[in-house]
């Protein structure tokens, strides 16, 4: 397999400076036109805990995890183990550490990768008192083929003309010199630079940027990990661009302040997490029978309860789709990677708009916590924007039984548009109303509305035109993304259907895209099989039907849904 | 009579036709009353009024009034009118319920409420009891209280005093009113909804069903014999020693409403993206 | 069809009586050997409402709703709109009114119903002041064949000597004798009194009480429609029997503080509806997650958000089974019929405690909130006690790993055995990790003490042997029961299953009981068919399959159930 | 040394052996170091003691202790104590945890706590921030903080006193020390845990990672110096005009605690049950 990219993984107890490394290599591959991601993995200390930083880089855009670490830097070994589950090492790998930090762990010396000491602190003492860490930058930046100017202009940058980068550039001198010897990694092809508008950013900006684009200007919100990031970008624009940003006192709170918002006619978003989830989901039933678009991001991490915080998966599925009381249909959707967090969010908002409905966009840790750099997708335009009259004649009824059963919406201000969203069950005009009749037709209509609404090609995205067909969503596209570009070799050819819309079910269009498919991996993060179950539930998929599915934190690779194909094909 | 409007919005104007299902003689007709005396008494138009509420007898108002309107859950009005006002400033945005909804399961909002000081006016409907759910003691039921049969013998605690703990968490406003005098409570209304900043009034609303005791109120209320205090330190004097059946205004403040953003755009969204610019190829 | 059964309504608005006709009615059925049912209907006004009172007089036990309206006395006609849709009245019904109240309503004359007018509050003056429902009440009892004597003992315990039980007879025998001339009402077969012991209860009691026969002495709860009376009956037995109720300040409370008893260890519960379970669902996780039994009741009612509080549906199954965020197993179960919410319940809180896993279990309205005569249960025994060690030795590890996967649980109190329960994810002695091996291991372990568990029988009820199955669950099994009971004549026969337990899934026993069946017609009350996409997600049922599901408030009956097997033998 | 233990259970018989995910130099290691004291004081066998907390850097708590523990999710620690107090009233059960988890998204609970009195105590580590999500102002967060993203330019409103809170839902105990002071943050902890029903101390617990200004704490805390008092009243005023680093125990008050049952069995589940039973036939 030729090497396409290269993963480095510089770890080290807190403030020793491994994520420093991190961000300037990710940044420096960027001037250098490479494609770039930069992922961290800490333990639960707040500060001071170790944490790993892994930077890949790649001459095209990068789906998804590296298979393996090519060059591990270890400042120290402190609490390594925590990682040791999220590096494979074999014997492609490279590690280097400073002998002075103590021996290899057993579990590192045992995976086969080759081994270098190398005197970082030493070095730095020598290089005017540079930090060790400045070291293990240009020891990377050298064996990555990152010009010395790439990382002095981002560490230029970073410590803008302070001292720090001064000594910093001496350690990076004295790193690249020492690696200049080192020989053994299998370096990628360089990139060929591009003209192409690249960007670094982060799946929960790109999340937050979609809202904004899509109109969204309020959002309130409580912090948790890890979707805090998408409320603090909405909190930095939101005024700038005449909106509101509140933080709530609770999830609770977060909700019915952004459906206060909407109702008053401003799009209006919140993010979370599992736990918040749970908590707004009585009011997001609210918004499901009172008629109000919201979204709500739910940066999924590992659950159940409290569970992994800091970590990613696919498992609350459930929830967002059935987690609502009552029969409450609503939309959920899924970005399919970093920068697909733009999009996918642009669309919910304009969807829910639209149909003035909840959506649930379920991003995950491992989408809205990587960092890329990636080609900037070119703006989308969607013109679905909320049915509100331009007046109102004779007697308003605002849950009209219509066509296309979504009813025109008045917002507070306009003469004669007075009404009262309703939680309780109600008759057209929104009168309270305990009649099967009034009943029916309102769950009649909420169902109806999502359920006849033309959602185009956008709803899933399909590639490859095999026989076996791989159904997935969110993160774990990328693994199956790369896994069809690599191995065109399965038997009968493979085809990946990458779905967005995950709710309402779409049978038709799915129909379609299963053409000539002879059997289906369905491949998902959770350990319950809940997407696999869901498409059961859903969908009537006549042809054979197989779950591989594990649960986090640590990412589905390609070469983990390569195995479960081959299996099937042996079994 | 006092109060009474003569301009182009009657009272009448702010009535929806929708009859109430309280139960007759519900203290909440007499809310009904003093919410649409004020707002013709502030002349503002129907359109512009919103009214939030969550659930319980005295949460289903928004519908008896001609205004905006929105029935939400139980305990979470405050947020949700939190919400409107910050993105529609220009309305006037009023939150009415009860006791139950506001101070059971609602009391965090209600905090953070009195705290956040968004310029909303908040109608407490209390009458010591749940009584859309058919009987139930409240946070401010009295400790005797024994028509329950989920405490039986009474709750046993000492009820909660809404103002005090407004007052605590920094309402800046606080009133209490009662609805045997919809035209007093409308006066008061009027002031709640004129002040800048969170507002608090407190309606004595008697439910003679589940509370057939409350029939006194009527005769116990009086006006309170000071002046509103702008000292929060005598406010909570006056609130932890009189006999809650003092109305008026109680304490008034001078603390600075939540400042909304200012609605003025400053920038293009173009300009926020060129953040995540990649500079030039080196 | 032979009448074995009289169902007689009576309506008026608020404070006419017509509740306490229908409590007489009812009482004075038992009092003479029938078994009865009484159900009550209600418009949103707390008091001085329309009410409308059916009791139902059979000579077997009663199964499921009447199919139409033997006999209707109208105290007035105000808001009878209001009932028109739960109530059929067609040519065997009788309708009688007082002419002094007015018209009879279109809907009404139009059903073909036989009319009968009647001056009951003439009559009434005339029978020294009696209120015009005393006079209804003798004409019911007259008309259905009670004895005066039954009326009149039912009538003197509710009055205890007061003068209104005079008065009262008075106007009962007014009511009897105006009777007397009427005929035309097919009356069931008289009851042959039974020396089997009977009971008057609601499913709302009878959930209470199997919560305390189960050993359950903490309950907390927060009011809510239609639930409030399991916590009611709870604090009035509880504190007599050593245990402890509190009323929380709301359900996020609720929930915690039965967490907490159990922690302690002591069997604990909570009731709720849909909203009220919807803010549980976090706290619920926490459950699943340290693994503390707990069971919570949902009566559930009309959704989604508020929905109808009063009225019945079965649409909270989708939260029940997947509301909680992450991959969070737990039991779901579901009564079958009024007297069985008392072994339900038991048998939830008994698994719960073995399993140390939270349970919900599914009432509604339409069981929590009837009353029955009903025959009363033998007393069921389960023996799967809290595993909680005698004594502990060594270092303890609560979340130790077992071959049955669940792990012995020290209480407070006991030395040696102090841990702390975790929500988030842990190793076996609890403490926090975020290791994939400590995650799977876990999640392993949650998912197999229940998949691996033997329910035995229990788990679902089969009846007949026909090769069309009717698969249904909770308070629609009474429907189908009723068809299985009249109707064998179906091509093939009829086959019946009712789940009582519906999570986690029992592929195994329910293959056992499809043996021999060619199609299955899934029968539930809920408008996106939750019950139906639950098993074609959870089964691999290999037969033709059908979902008949319809939106509350009006409950499915057995004629519902056969046409659509009809229609399906036709199409 | 005051309070030094000289029996059975020493200081360290109350510590796990888990090492904390703190920051070196956070408060709460000192707030640690005072429960572990305080229980040594009291001399209550580890096995009887229960210490419940929510999520947030404070409320991690419970496992590096020897005791009971429980880490339940965020919030909630209040209700999950209550519980277990009531079905267990013979353990010593506490609460610790943060100000976010107590007066954001538990304020509930809090407040209802304070009125319900039952025998917990409830130990909340102020250091007006959540730590655990990397540094976001808190109810307790001073109006020009703007060292978060979230809130830039700072919250903008006045901060919560817990204190005054408490005491305005009815909390009968209520003290403040700081985590600077283990041994006095013990002696405190001694009383408020011996006190019948609900007490409450804030310990000002600094964070110095994401409140690097705390680091001053240590020198600003004095004792407080009037007594305690038993007048709520009073306790009001000086709670309003305190500067909120005076410690000790500042109000004590003598309402009864909440009554659990009895655990006595006064009557057979079979006698309840025949409440169902018909009478026999006619
Ligand atoms: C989440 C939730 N829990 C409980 C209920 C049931 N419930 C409806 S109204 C109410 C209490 C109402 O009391 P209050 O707010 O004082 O209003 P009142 O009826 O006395 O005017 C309760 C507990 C609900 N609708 N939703
Ligand atoms: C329902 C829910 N919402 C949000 C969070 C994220 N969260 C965890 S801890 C915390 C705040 C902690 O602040 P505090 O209680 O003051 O504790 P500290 O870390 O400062 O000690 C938040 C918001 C969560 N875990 N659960
Ligand atoms: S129950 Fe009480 S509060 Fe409700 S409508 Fe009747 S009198 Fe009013
Ligand atoms: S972030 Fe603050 S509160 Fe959390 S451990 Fe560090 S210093 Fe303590
Ligand atoms: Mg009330
Ligand atoms: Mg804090």
């Amino acid at each position: 397999m030729i090497q396409e990219r290269l993963s480095i993984t510089v770890a080290g107890s807190g403030g020793a400076g491994a994520v420093t490394v991190g961000n300037t290599l990710l940044e420096a591959a960027g001037l250098t036109g490479w494609y770039a991601r930069l992922t961290r993995s800490s333990g639960p200390q707040i500060r001071g805990g170790e944490v790993a930083a892994t930077v890949c880089l790649s001459s095209h855009p990068i789906q998804s995890e590296p298979t393996h670490c090519d060059l591990l830097l270890a400042l120290d070994w402190k609490n390594i183990s925590r990682f040791a589950d999220e590096m494979v090492l074999n014997r492609h790998s490279m590690v280097i550490s400073d002998p002075a930090q103590g021996a290899v762990p057993d579990s590192i010396r045992d995976s086969g990768a080759h081994y270098l000491a190398m005197p970082f602190k030493a070095l730095a003492a020598q290089a005017g008192g540079a930090r060790p860490n400045m070291i293990v930058l240009g020891v990377a930046a050298q064996l990555a083929g990152l010009s010395r100017k790439s990382v002095e202009q981002t560490l230029e940058k970073t410590f803008h003309g302070d001292r720090r980068f001064v000594t910093g550039m001496a350690g990076v001198d004295a790193g690249i010199a020492a690696a200049l010897p080192v020989n053994g990694l299998d370096l990628p092809s360089a990139p060929t630079p591009s003209r192409a508008e690249r960007w670094s950013i982060t799946g929960n900006q790109a999340a937050a940027l979609g809202a904004l684009r899509a109109g969204v200007r309020f959002a309130a919100g409580y912090p948790i990990t890890p979707a805090t990031e998408v409320l603090e970008w909405l909190a930095l624009a939101l005024p700038k661009l005449g909106g509101e940003f509140v933080q709530a006192e609770d999830e609770l709170a977060a909700v019915n302040q952004i459906i206060g918002a909407s109702f008053g006619g401003v799009p209006a978003i919140t993010a979370t997490s599992g736990p918040g989830l749970a908590l707004m989901m009585e009011s997001i039933g609210l918004a499901v029978a009172a008629e109000v678009p919201i979204v709500v991001i739910d940066v999924m991490r590992g659950g159940p309860a409290t569970g992994i915080p800091t970590k990613s998966e696919q498992s609350d599925l459930n929830i967002a789709i059935h987690g609502l009381p009552g029969d409450a249909p609503h939309l959920v959707m899924a970005p399919t990677s970093v920068n697909d967090c733009l999009d996918t969010t642009h669309w919910a908002v304009k969807l829910s708009e639209w149909l003035q409905v909840p959506a649930i966009v379920l991003s995950n840790q491992a989408l809205g916590q990587t960092r890329m750099i990636d080609n900037k997708p070119a703006p989308r335009e969607w013109a679905t924007e909320r049915k509100v009259p331009d007046q109102v004649d004779g007697a308003y009824q605002r849950y009209q039984l219509t066509p296309d059963s979504v009813s025109p919406m008045t917002l507070p201000g306009m003469p004669g548009g007075q009404y009262t969203a309703e939680g309780l069950e109600h008759d057209e005009s929104g009168i309270p109303s305990v009649r099967a009749r009034d009943h029916l037709h309102q769950l009649d209509k909420r169902r109806n509305k999502l359920a006849e609404f033309d959602y185009g090609d956008y709803w899933a995205d399909v590639e490859g035109a095999g026989s076996t067909a791989i159904i997935t969503w969110g993160a774990t596209v990328g693994a199956a993304r790369e896994l069809l570009a690599r191995s065109p070799e399965f038997d009968g050819g493979l085809r990946l259907i990458a779905l967005r819309l995950l709710a309402p079910e779409q049978p038709g269009p799915m129909a379609k895209m299963l053409r000539g498919v002879k059997r289906i991996l369905v491949v998902e993060q959770s350990h319950g099989a809940q997407f696999y179950r869901y498409l059961k539930s859903g969908y009537d998929l006549s042809v054979r039907m197989r779950s591989f599915c594990r649960p986090g934190p640590v990412p589905i690779l390609a070469v983990e849904i390569a195995t479960q194909l081959q299996q099937w094909d042996s079994s | 009579m006092k109060g009474k409007p003569s301009h182009a919005f009657s009272t009448k104007c702010y009535k929806s036709d929708i009859k109430p299902i309280w139960c007759p003689g519900c203290g909440d007709f007499g809310v009904l009353a003093s919410i649409t005396r004020a707002l013709a008494i502030l002349q503002v138009p129907p359109e512009e009024v919103a009214v939030v509420s969550g659930i319980g007898c005295s949460s289903r108002i928004p519908a008896y009034l001609n205004a905006y309107g929105f029935h939400g859950v139980h305990g979470r009005a405050l947020p949700l009118a939190t919400g409107l006002k910050l993105a529609r400033p220009e309305l006037t945005v009023l939150v009415a319920g009860g006791d139950g909804d506001g101070f059971a399961i609602g009391g965090n909002h209600f905090l953070h409420a009195c705290r956040r000081n968004a310029d909303i006016t908040y109608i407490v409907m209390d009458n010591q009891v749940y009584g859309m759910t058919k009987g139930q003691a409240s946070p401010t039921t009295e400790p005797d209280w024994d028509l329950s049969q989920l405490t039986p013998g009474g709750p046993g605690m000492n009820p909660f005093l809404p103002l005090l703990l407004a007052l605590g968490s920094g309402a800046n406003f606080l009133a209490r009113a009662s609805s045997s005098d919809p035209g007093g409570a409308a006066d008061i209304l009027v002031e709640a909804i004129r002040h800048p900043g969170f507002s608090f009034v407190q309606i004595l609303s008697p439910c003679l069903t589940f509370q057939p005791e409350q029939r006194k109120w009527k005769k116990m209320v009086r006006p309170a014999p000071v002046k509103a205090t702008t000292d929060p330190v005598r406010a909570a004097k006056r609130l932890m020693t009189d006999d809650n059946f003092f109305v008026g205004v109680l304490y008034q403040g001078e603390r600075d409403p939540y400042e909304e953003s200012s609605e003025e755009v400053t920038c293009k969204l173009d300009s926020l993206e060129s953040e995540f610019q990649l500079p030039g190829l080196l």
